[in-house]
């Protein structure tokens, strides 16, 4: 089963670089990331499966909105593009393959030691508590990682909200690209809005039942908002607070898992380990929702300077 | 709307236990709360539930038999129609429902809903008579919309 | 019970196969999108159906018809959006002016 | 070849599509989209390692046979960072689209020589 969806996974890839057109790009992109994540799956990670399916629809939407954009910019001037030699399409393509075949050949023949995975899985559910091994581990015994993550998750919305200039009032009342609401849309949104945020507690609350988590919850929560600008438009979104909002949770975060993880607090506290995890994990979940929200909301709102 | 959260909260945790029912319903509840604040849903007229279940059973049917019928227009070639049909319904949910079923029902997608008329593509067979235009409303929402009338309050 | 779950499945991607037949024979955007939208509905409701007769009465089939529900309501507004956009700009069938508006080949 | 070697060297291949795609795209955003055909690749690779047919997820304490959760729970992080770089190669090439108005590399040479 697993190499049928390989051959489909290369057969993708190849489609995408020989692919010339923009709009067709993305959408390969799209199948893409859906065929990985198939494949994920089939390697037995639930976890990396359903965090690559929630964040593939994300960066779809973002490749569209981004299409969209820079689309209005781009005169078509389509002047004449200079005939590629045949030859300059050869000369990459050897280079790759010889890298390839080198690095096929460094692949290591026997299987990597598992005394470590051993070692996890036999001690994780002692320790940290929660039956999901995954989430066990990035919550604690790898919590460093986890930390410098969320702080490049804040630094990287810094970074596009510095770079997309746009001015507060000039985004006042635009409704999404022209089509306008048909109220079947907004009626059938705010239907199924409600069973969206019930999806992302039931992901962070029990991310360490099963698979799931703090990651997966928060950009379902940011889908929550998507589905919002999809009837309202960009009207009444106010950004600032929850700019502030995401860089408070990112200390509670720190403090929490310094107090929780280094000072050893599972010894002498009284509540059960799976709090710390559902905290943990909840708190991570708002984190990445307000990020993702900022980028889309900034994405939408990218006005021309 | 709250009874059908809690549900779907009972089926996710796989455990139907009181303590799942009492979280879930507690959830489902701030979840509703939370999205009426943000996305405020203009009121809408109280509706019969079950009336919509003799209805949601219905419109399985229909799509069968419309699956098997848009395999023949593949098979055969079809001639596409944007129709305006008009409809009585006031109700705004069971507007939606009833766009939404057309679109279901293959054969006819909707493209606009306004007061009281929708435009719907329209798949039909090689050549399309007038009068078959006409009743065109009939066959494409005929059923569905005396359903969903009963299922006014 | 699983085998009668085998066959519906087999029967949903059969249907699925009509679809992507359907997508292929026709050029034009509007029957496509109808043909399409139709039969992946179909198709897909079926597997599922055939998955939870698999599974017999138990929280998976039920997490699955959960599924179900949610494709029956995304699916149709999904491709209604679809086709309001093309129509609301102007993407012309070939009924009414014969062939595919030229500006209309930029964007494809 | 046991799967792990497959999957590991069907990941290496479609590395290596993205780079080549990565070098020979002329649309800034077939570049972008070959830097994340480039991450799934790695990614794929890292599940790949030490994988045996039939292996479950480690979800819960007493499976036997579990896949490592170890490399799983690295790339979790990596997907959520990719995707954000991927938002910030965007929003950079809008903005660079208002001053050239192309999203061609050549274009892009040019203006900066001047």
């Amino acid at each position: 089963m697993i190499p049928v969806f390989l051959l489909l996974w290369i057969g993708s890839a190849v489609l995408l670089v020989r692919e010339k057109r923009a709009v067709r790009l993305i959408i390969i992109l799209g199948v893409y990331s859906l065929i990985s994540a198939v494949c994920f799956f089939l390697l037995a990670a639930p976890d990396i499966a359903m965090a690559e399916v929630v964040v593939s629809a994300f960066s779809t939407i973002l490749f569209i909105v981004c299409f969209e954009k820079y689309y209005s910019n781009v005169a078509p001037d389509r002047k004449p593009r200079r005939k590629a030699r045949a030859g300059s399409r050869l000369i990459p393509l050897a280079f790759t393959v010889i890298l390839a075949a080198a690095v096929i050949l460094l692949i290591p023949e026997q299987a990597p030691p598992t005394y470590l995975k051993d070692l996890y899985m036999s001690r994780f559910s002692g320790e940290i508590g929660g039956e999901n091994a995954v989430t066990a581990i990035y919550l604690g015994y790898r919590m460093y990682d986890t930390l410098f993550e969320a702080l490049m998750l804040l630094v990287s919305i810094v970074a596009v909200v510095h770079l997309s200039h746009h001015d507060d009032e000039a985004v006042s009342v635009e409704t999404p690209s022209g089509v306008s609401d048909s109220n079947i849309v907004g009626v059938t949104i705010r239907v199924l809005c409600p069973v969206l945020l019930l999806l992302s507690v039931y992901l962070v609350a029990n991310g360490h039942i099963s698979p799931g988590g703090g990651f997966h919850g928060g950009v379902v929560a940011a889908a929550f908002f998507v589905c919002r600008y999809m009837i309202y438009g960009i009207t009444d979104m106010r950004i600032n607070n929850v700019l502030v909002m995401e860089k408070i949770v990112y200390l509670v975060i720190v403090v929490f898992s310094v107090y929780f993880i280094i000072l050893g607090a599972h010894s002498y506290l009284p509540i059960p380990k799976g709090i710390f995890l559902t905290v943990m994990n909840l708190l991570l979940g708002i984190k990445v929702a307000c990020g993702f929200f900022i980028v889309f909301y900034r994405f939408i709102a990218f006005e021309r300077r | 709307m709250i009874i059908l959260l809690t549900g779907v909260w009972i089926v996710l945790r796989e455990s139907l236990t009181v303590a799942t029912a009492v979280v879930g319903l507690v959830l489902s509840v701030c979840c509703v709360l939370l999205s009426r604040r943000l996305i405020p849903l203009a009121k809408t007229e109280p509706v019969k539930p079950l009336r919509l279940l003799v209805y949601l059973f219905y419109l399985l049917m229909q799509i069968y038999i419309g699956g098997l019928t848009s395999i023949a227009i593949v098979l055969l070639g079809s001639h596409v129609e944007i129709v305006e049909i008009k409809t009585q319904l006031r109700n705004r949910l069971l507007r939606a429902i009833l766009v939404n079923s057309i679109t279901l029902v293959p054969g006819s997608v909707t493209l606009d809903l306004t007061e009281d008329t929708i435009t719907v593509l329209w798949l039909t067979r090689k050549t399309a008579s007038s009068e078959e235009l006409e009743n065109a409303d009939e066959l494409l929402k005929g059923k569905l919309e005396r359903m969903l009338m009963k299922a006014q309050k | 019970m699983t085998i009668a779950g085998e066959i519906i499945i087999a029967a949903g991607v059969i249907f699925i196969l009509f679809g992507v037949a359907g997508l292929v024979r026709f050029k034009n955007f509007y029957a496509r999108i109808l043909v399409t939208a139709k039969i992946d509905t179909v198709g897909m409701m079926t597997i599922i159906i055939g998955m939870a007769v698999k599974h017999g009465l138990s929280f998976f089939s039920l997490k699955v018809l959960l599924l179900m529900a949610a494709l029956l309501i995304v699916n149709p507004l999904a491709s209604h959006m679809i086709a309001r956009a093309a129509w609301s700009s102007g993407y012309k069938t070939d009924a009414q002016t014969g062939k595919v508006k030229d500006e209309n080949k930029d964007y494809l | 070849m046991a799967i792990a070697q497959i999957v590991e060297i069907s990941s290496i291949i479609v590395f290596f599509i993205g780079f080549y795609g990565l070098i020979t795209s002329r649309n800034i955003i077939k570049s972008i989209a070959s830097i994340t055909i480039m991450e799934m690749a790695v990614i794929v690779f890292f599940l790949g390692l030490g994988f045996l047919d039939g292996m479950n997820p480690p979800i819960g304490a007493a499976v036997e046979n579990a896949a490592d959760p170890l490399p799983q729970a690295l790339v979790l992080t990596a997907i959520i960072i990719g995707v954000t770089v991927t938002a910030v190669n965007l929003t950079m090439l809008i903005s660079l689209t208002r001053q050239i108005k192309s999203t061609d590399w050549d274009n892009v040479k040019n203006t900066s020589s001047e």
